[in-house]
């Protein structure tokens, strides 16, 4: 009944976080760090499961760098 | 009710934009103009000054020459102070007491205390007063 | 605790490097120099008789009852206006001086009521006090002489009364509201025998007036002339506890008077660090929604929000949520299950909710209301200075040349401490403005911002970059600060970021919309102008570039070499009370007390150690993500301590479709809250004044909260916590608060050094208490940042997805003002209300005549989130194109049009910035009218124990 | 031939017609100059026609005055025995310059002081003031020299210069005849101190009822500023405050407050308007500066008696024959001044008392005619010299009305904010009224109501009034706040011990 897709919510939230760390010098990295840090695995597997649609190429790279990293994937 | 247009007051208050301790100033414009600083121009005067309307109202209250509403009667102020009681001034006031056409006031000396008694009303002053010139004076401005 | 009245020196304490000694009365003593005879005498253990003295308030010399002789002056000086000096002799019991004494008071009791014994001062009054004092038996004027007894008592302000038949004219009253509060709005009117004490102009009363109702005046009157109505009614009290104020994040210190079991008034302890004596209209009268007849006591529960609630005995209630959440952990796993952690609670009630989901759900699904404040305070300050937390303690302001106020408005907000900061403006400071509305604090009686920058909402970034730009260009930056104290690299990015033309004041300014002159002229202010202090508040951090801004400030501050030293310094202002303190107890879902990441192994191991049970090491879900979750069918219960969601958090739909698409929502609390409209379980919560523990403040003072009376409900928040772990299978048995806060310290480096019995001696203490500060930190980063060097971040200004267009051509902000608190559960059960009876919509002239809108007029105020209705407000506080409300009423929900942007660190929700349109209305929106019907019927009660 | 007439434009002349006078003249052919006021008030309006006056005219005697057959010429002004017997320093232009004159002011020595003063510096300056014994005119004495230093010396980027010139004492207008004839001395005296203090900015503080005084200062001010600059004075216009007089009241009320008086310490010196240093002085002590700056400190030291040094421009009201200005060294004694100088009593009947420093001074008897006029001298007789001004009253005067007044007095003008002032003043109307009565005070009906057991019943007798009178003045002597309450014991106590049987008392009560 809210309407409220939450995939789309995910992604939007990733695409700011990399607008935001734009400037770090390895934004991949920084985004990466950051949704590990503060974001909860399911978070992490529902965007994955979405697959790269509508994601900042800087977010799916920091997707995959997260999974490499730190073990997201393996959830 | 407005005691008068805003613009007057904006103008005077205007006038003393910046300068230091302006609020007696502005307050004997304002009652200069208007003959009286009613309270509906303290919320303006205390936005312009950036004070409080309880800082205006203290002040306006402490000085005898403010008033906050219009003089009903022309006005006639006889010196009541020593020099002038020691030449006869309060056996003059006695003798005026039931004068309705005038207010006479009394103010605690005009500086012309070797002449007494004295009167000031308006921009004139009066020395070496009798029953009969002060009298005429009551006549003159009633 | 019994009552006597706090002691009191006469004249303020002053501090000097110098001493000088003197004789009193034979007594030797020495002190500080600049000292008054008057308060050398009260320190030596004498008692000079006084009335317009008060050691609140600098000397004024008025009631001449003071009066001393001293060798080699002339006459009788007045000791509240004479500084001691090297070698003087003081007599102040002599024939003569008794004499004086008694002549001064025979003038008093001319013109005072003799009805003592039925006066609501009684036994509490100086002017009573100082005639026995001086040994009064006999007034020979007689008392047919002219006086003041027939004076009509004010009764206007809901909280005491003035009878100034009772009145001395002491002017302390008028002095209080001047020199604490700082809002003269009291004068003496008339003067010689018609002086008289009045609250703004003549045809005023006290409530009309300019007064806040802070309470300073009535608390320096030494008469019954100011009294509290409550005292009137009540009686004098019996017994006083210091305790700590449960409203704003200043943390004021109280005494809180008691009679029997009812609190007569709130007093503010003159010891309170936080507060140094001052309160506000909140703390100090509006306590009264404690006792209120909408307090719930007795647990309910539910099957479905449909149903009416069923009072139930607490083990029911208990073993009721207790059994749902085992059945859904059981059917959906551990992270179908969440709590949110109160700021408004104590520090101990706070950890445990955490500890319970921690260690009792098994997830790390727990947040706080902090989520949705101050959480970008804690990412910001965490990434450049190594702490979560402000620098400085409030003292400071004392020794600040320039303030920058940005996002804060502290008169409204935080006006106790708004008080200290009007008190240094007066006395000189420069201040800086940055907010897009003309908040008190840009011009009130006697102080005036050099600078307001009326930005854009939602242009923070641009405008901190912007200073940055100027200071860094124009050679501002405190070079060897830089050097010695902070990152080189990370600095020559940042400068080399900022000092591009794209970020100058004249290529920003049509985005910030304030001039560049004004931006050039605010960072000089603040580069060259002294000490300077950065001050802000949700301004700041409910935006989605919450974050960026924080650590656009520690830019700043470190750039200006303005950290680690008094009268600087970056300073948030907490907007709850406890918000500091639940963010330090491990209520965010990455981190564990202490902000330690769940990630850190070496801290799990501690707690796993302790609680005996593992902890996830990865982060939970914060709170939008737990509706989200509960939307998509994944989230199912959820604990809710002392928060009302439904009414504080944006998107008040989206929140409400999260909360019904659950199973179980248990919200604990004093009043059946919006929230608790989507619950299942109610469970009655306590008041700041029914339980023992600890606050921290926004300068991370922790401070005791200490019962003052028994729990309406029976129980401490804490224990009903408990008693839930407990039916969830956890074996804990804490008998007292003071337990909790042992194992805080044991678990919590910044809080190794703190307990109780430490804080009841040292009556606050300021985090880190350890091995490396025993004694607190009053002020942080002062040998170096805790990170070690301090880290400047580049902070890009990304406009926020909010924009105006033809739909919604006006931005929103939101934010709140001086009487009303937060959602207003507590103060409009108070009289505070009627300061506030509604929220109302602040929108400029022109826009307001654009709309064809008449001061008063109901409007319709839409969003692409929602909309709602209430009063338009005309007023150019707030600039053409921007529109304010504030959220402090359900039936308005402002938060109906608040959308779900969000900080894009944190997730704090932007609540600053909404592209709103605002239309001429007759009546409540088709959502207000459901949502009543919806929380009448949710608030539906079954008889079983009818009152 | 055509004749020039001096006449003086000051209120006092004013206000006894000398308009009327100078039209007459005017039309009657004569250049009429207006001038200030030679200080000799029984013969206003005064015409000087080649050094010799006329008066008191009317514009009926024009006719006769130019006819050569007016009875009333005095001869030549200057050799008038008035004249004749002062120490003109303050007012040696006194009658001979047109107030706004730059040409008349600088032809009678004006600017001497201020020239000398930017010769030798700041330093020089106050060393001079301080060697010249020159002390504050405005009632106090308080050494204008150790006032001076003390706000060279406080840091300061702001300082001020203010003048009181709220001249509000009855029998005083010493102060006004300055800024009415003689403006320039009141401003280089100013400059001159704004010099050696190192402010910026002065004002001069007037009280309301002295239009004249301001609009010829205004005058003075615009003529006067490029002269003075850096230095800037403004006139500010008081409201109708006695109290205001009393300098930290002054400094409020110039501040825009309400003009209640401070407790001090911090003294003006330190802490004065707006928080900055400032020196306040009264319009004399400022006045006397630019003579001993012209003429040298030894000059004026060498004059005077004790400690007072220089002269004093002495004021003579009240109902005497001979009212006016006298400037004098210190240390004439006051039966000199009332009877020589002064002539007795306007009215012919004998003296009967002289109150002596304006509403806050003593009421004397001709017992006291042998003092000198000096301030210690008249401490010592419970007195004061105040502001200089002599009030003489004949023996129709009923001294306990008088004592009735100063209380009355005090309790309009009183500020209000300290207790013996704001509620004794009143108290002390209440009780002198009973005293006039020969009542006493009958039984209160409060203290006689039964639950008052401890108090006292019955009325009070006429004596224990007095002693409470007593006692009330003694209360506000030492713990009043500011001489408005503090010394208005001085008149009341003075009339009550120096003329009991104007209370009904015999003579004997007088000795304490």
């Amino acid at each position: 009944m809210s309407g409220v897709d939450t995939t789309a919510k995910l992604v939007r939230m990733i695409n700011q976080i990399v607008r935001n760390l734009l400037h770090d010098k390895d934004p991949v990295g920084a985004v990466a760090g950051h949704v590990h840090a503060f974001w909860s695995p399911r978070m992490v597997q529902q965007l994955r499961a979405h697959g790269s649609d509508g994601l900042d190429p800087v977010a799916i790279a920091a997707l995959e760098r997260l999974g490499q990293d730190h073990g997201h994937a393996a959830g | 009710m407005k005691m008068a247009p805003d613009s007057d007051i904006d103008d005077i208050l205007t006038e003393h934009a910046g300068r230091e301790g302006a609020l007696l100033p502005i307050l004997h414009d304002i009652q200069a103009r208007f003959g009286h600083v009613g309270e509906a121009v303290i919320p303006t005067i205390a936005q312009a000054l950036n004070i409080s309307r309880a800082e205006v109202h203290g002040v306006i209250s402490f000085y005898h020459d403010f008033h906050t509403t219009p003089p009903r009667l022309p006005v006639i102020k006889l010196c009541r102070a020593e020099s002038c009681q020691a030449r006869g001034v309060e056996a003059l006031a006695a003798a005026f007491a039931d004068e309705t056409r005038v207010s006479i006031e009394p103010v605690y000396c005009l500086g012309l205390c070797s002449v007494g008694p004295n009167a000031w009303v308006g921009d004139q002053l009066y020395a070496r007063l009798t029953p009969e010139r002060l009298a005429a004076l009551v006549e003159q401005v009633a | 605790m019994g009552y006597e009245p706090q002691a009191d020196f006469g004249t303020p304490a002053v501090t000097a490097q110098t001493r000088v000694s003197l004789l009193i009365d034979g007594r030797a003593i020495s002190v500080p120099t600049g000292t008054t005879v008057m308060r050398a005498a009260a320190l030596a253990g004498g008692s000079i008789p006084k009335l317009c003295a008060t050691d609140t308030l600098k000397q004024f010399g008025s009631c001449r009852l003071c009066l001393v002789e001293i060798d080699g002056m002339r006459g009788t000086p007045a000791s509240c206006t004479t500084l001691a000096s090297e070698g003087m002799v003081v007599h102040t019991q002599t024939s003569r001086l008794e004499k004086l004494r008694r002549g001064v008071m025979e003038l008093y009791i001319s013109d005072h009521p003799l009805d003592c014994l039925t006066c609501s001062a009684n036994n509490d009054c100086e002017l009573q006090d100082t005639a026995a004092q001086v040994g009064l038996r006999d007034v020979r004027y007689g008392y047919q002489g002219d006086n003041h007894l027939g004076a009509a008592p004010d009764q206007s302000n809901p909280y005491f009364d003035f009878d100034p038949s009772k009145c001395i004219v002491c002017s302390r009253c008028v002095r209080a509201c001047d020199e604490v509060q700082g809002t003269f709005a009291l004068t003496i009117a008339g003067r010689g025998f018609e002086s008289k004490v009045s609250a703004g102009v003549a045809s005023d009363d006290f409530f009309s007036s300019e007064c806040v109702s802070c309470g300073a005046c009535v608390a320096a009157c030494p008469t019954a002339t100011l009294n509290e109505k409550a005292v009137t009614a009540i009686g004098k009290p019996e017994r006083a506890v210091i305790t700590t104020c449960a409203y704003c994040g200043v943390g004021c210190t109280f005494r809180a008077e008691m009679r029997g079991e009812q609190v007569v008034r709130m007093v503010p302890w003159k010891d309170g660090k936080a507060n140094r004596g001052h309160s506000c209209v909140k703390g100090r009268f509006a306590w009264g929604y404690a006792r209120h007849q909408d307090r719930i006591t007795t647990p309910m529960i539910r099957n479905a929000i449909t149903e009416p609630w069923r009072e139930v005995s607490w083990d029911e209630a208990i073993s009721f949520a207790a059994s749902e959440f085992k059945r859904i952990a059981a059917q959906h796993g551990n992270n179908a299950l969440g709590g949110i952690v109160s700021s408004r609670c104590t520090n101990e009630e706070g950890f445990l909710v955490q500890k319970l989901v921690r260690a009792g759900f098994g997830t790390n699904n727990v947040d706080t209301c902090a989520r949705v404040c101050h959480s970008p305070t804690g990412y910001g300050l965490k990434n450049t200075f190594g702490t979560s937390a402000g620098t400085q303690d409030f003292d400071s302001v004392e020794a600040c040349d320039v303030m920058l106020v940005i996002g804060a408005n502290p008169t409204d907000g935080h006006p106790v401490f708004a008080s200290r900061m009007k008190r240094r403006l007066r006395q000189g400071a420069k201040l800086i403005v940055i907010d897009p509305r003309r908040t008190d604090i840009v011009r009130s009686p006697h102080i005036e911002a050099d600078y307001h920058l009326a930005l854009r909402p939602g242009t923070n970034v641009a405008v901190l970059t912007a200073l940055a730009h100027v200071i860094v260009t124009e050679g501002l930056v405190d070079e060897a600060f830089v050097r010695d104290r902070c990152d080189q690299d990370e600095f020559r990015d940042w400068a080399e970021f900022v000092a591009d033309a794209r970020h100058s004041p004249e290529f920003l300014a049509p985005v910030i919309g304030v001039a560049a002159q004004d931006l050039r002229g605010a960072a000089r202010l603040f580069a060259t102008g002294g000490n300077g202090a950065i001050y802000y508040g949700l301004g700041v951090t409910e935006h989605s570039q919450g974050s960026s801004t924080v650590m656009a400030i520690a830019n700043l501050a470190m750039a200006t070499g303005n950290i680690g030293r008094r009268g600087v310094g970056v300073n948030p202002l907490r907007g709850q009370n406890n918000v500091q303190g639940a963010c330090d107890m491990g209520s965010f879902p990455h981190e564990l007390s202490g902000y330690r990441h769940v990630s850190d192994p070496a801290a799990r191991a501690l707690f796993e150690a302790e609680w005996g049970v593992p902890i996830d090491p990865e982060p939970g879900l914060r709170i939008p993500n737990m509706l989200d979750a509960a939307t998509d069918g994944l989230f199912k219960g959820i604990y809710i301590q002392g928060e009302d969601i439904l009414q504080s958090d944006p998107d008040t739909r989206h929140v409400a479709a999260g909360l019904a698409a659950m199973e179980c929502v248990i919200v604990q609390d004093l009043f059946l809250n919006e929230t608790a409209n989507y619950a299942h379980v109610f469970l009655p919560g306590s008041t700041f004044l029914e339980k023992s523990g600890t606050f921290t403040n926004a300068e991370r003072r922790i401070q005791m909260v200490r019962k003052v009376m028994e729990p309406l409900n029976g129980f401490e928040d804490w224990q009903v916590t408990q008693a839930l772990a407990r039916a969830m299978g956890l074996d804990w048995n804490y008998t007292h608060a003071r337990e909790i806060m042992d194992e805080i310290a044991r678990l919590t480096p910044t809080f190794a050094g703190v307990s109780f019995a430490r804080l009841d001696a040292e009556g606050s203490l300021q985090w880190p208490v350890n091995a490396a500060f025993p004694d607190g930190a009053p002020i942080m980063h002062v040998d170096g940042f805790v990170r070690g060097k301090g880290k400047f971040v580049v902070t890009d200004y990304v406009p926020t997805d909010e924009r105006t267009g033809p739909r919604y051509p006006l931005l929103l902000t939101t934010g709140r003002i001086l009487s009303q608190y937060n959602v207003g559960a507590q103060t409009r059960r108070t009289e505070n209300a009627r300061w506030h009876l509604e929220d109302v919509l602040e929108i400029h002239p022109s826009d307001a005549e654009n709309r064809g809108l008449r001061d008063g007029d109901w409007v319709r105020l839409a969003s692409r989130a929602g909309e709602t209705t209430l009063r338009a407000q005309i007023t150019d506080r707030v600039a053409p194109g921007v529109v304010y409300t504030t959220f402090h009423h359900p039936t308005t929900q402002a938060n109906v049009v608040t959308t779900d942007n969000s900080d894009w660190a944190t997730n704090c929700p932007e609540y600053k910035v909404t592209a709103v349109q605002v239309t001429p209305s007759n009546g409540p929106s088709q959502w207000q009218l459901d949502y009543d019907a919806q929380s009448d019927a949710a608030r539906r009660i079954t008889a079983t124990a009818a009152e | 031939m055509t004749r020039t007439v001096r006449i003086s434009n000051d209120a006092l002349a004013l206000a006894c017609g000398a308009d009327h006078v100078a039209a007459a003249f005017a039309a009657a052919g004569c250049v009429v100059e207006r001038v200030s006021s030679w200080g000799m008030h029984w013969l206003e309006p005064l015409a000087e026609i080649a050094g010799e006056g006329f008066g008191p005219l009317t514009a009926d005697d024009v006719a006769a005055v130019l006819a050569g057959t007016s009875a009333l010429g005095i001869g030549a002004i200057a050799a008038h025995p008035f004249i004749a017997r002062q120490q003109r320093f303050t007012f040696a232009r006194a009658g001979q310059t047109r107030p706004l004159s730059l040409d008349d002011y600088a032809a009678h020595g004006g600017w001497a002081g201020l020239d000398a003063a930017r010769r030798i510096g700041p330093d020089g300056v106050i060393g001079e003031v301080t060697r010249s014994g020159l002390r504050g005119r405005g009632g106090a004495g308080f050494p204008a020299g150790i006032k001076w230093t003390t706000v060279a010396k406080a840091p300061a980027a702001r300082k001020y210069v203010v003048c009181n010139a709220d001249e509000g004492d009855s029998a005083t207008f010493a102060d006004r005849m300055v800024m009415e004839g003689d403006p320039f001395g009141l401003i280089e005296g100013m400059a001159i101190a704004a010099h050696a203090v190192g402010a910026q900015m002065g004002y001069i503080y007037v009280r309301s009822e002295y239009p004249h005084a301001i609009a010829t200062l205004r005058g003075a001010l615009d003529l006067a500023a490029p002269i003075i600059a850096p230095f800037r004075i403004e006139v500010r216009v008081g409201a109708g405050s006695y109290v205001c007089g009393e300098e930290t009241a002054l400094l409020n009320s110039l501040e825009g407050r309400r003009g209640e008086v401070r407790a001090k310490p911090p003294l003006p010196a330190i802490e004065g308007l707006f928080g900055q240093p400032t020196v306040v002085n009264n319009v004399l002590t400022l006045a006397a500066v630019p003579w001993i700056m012209a003429h040298g400190s030894a000059a004026y030291a060498a004059v005077g008696y004790g400690r007072s040094r220089g002269t004093m421009p002495i004021q003579l009201a009240g109902n005497v024959r001979y009212g006016g200005l006298f400037e004098a060294g210190f240390g004439m004694t006051l039966g000199e001044l009332v009877m020589e100088i002064g002539g007795g009593t306007a009215s012919g009947r004998p003296v009967h008392a002289v109150q002596v420093g304006g509403p806050l001074g003593a009421y004397h008897t001709p017992a006291d005619f042998h003092l000198p006029f000096d301030y210690e001298s008249f401490a010592a007789a419970d007195g004061l010299i105040g502001h200089a001004g002599i009030t003489v009253f004949d023996d129709s005067a009923d001294m306990s009305a008088q004592a009735r007044f100063a209380m009355q007095f005090c309790a309009v003008e009183s500020c209000g904010k300290c207790t013996p002032c704001r509620i004794g003043s009143t108290r002390g109307v209440e009780v002198i009224d009973r005293i006039r009565a020969r009542s006493g005070r009958g039984a209160d009906p409060v203290e006689s109501l039964p639950q008052m057991h401890n108090a006292r019943k019955g009325g009070r007798s006429l004596a224990e009034d007095i002693t409470l009178l007593e006692d009330l003045c003694e209360t506000m002597k030492f713990g009043s706040l500011c001489a408005l309450g503090g010394f208005t014991p001085y008149p009341v106590l003075s009339a009550l011990r120096n003329f009991p049987q104007d209370f009904g008392l015999p003579a004997a009560a007088a000795a304490e």
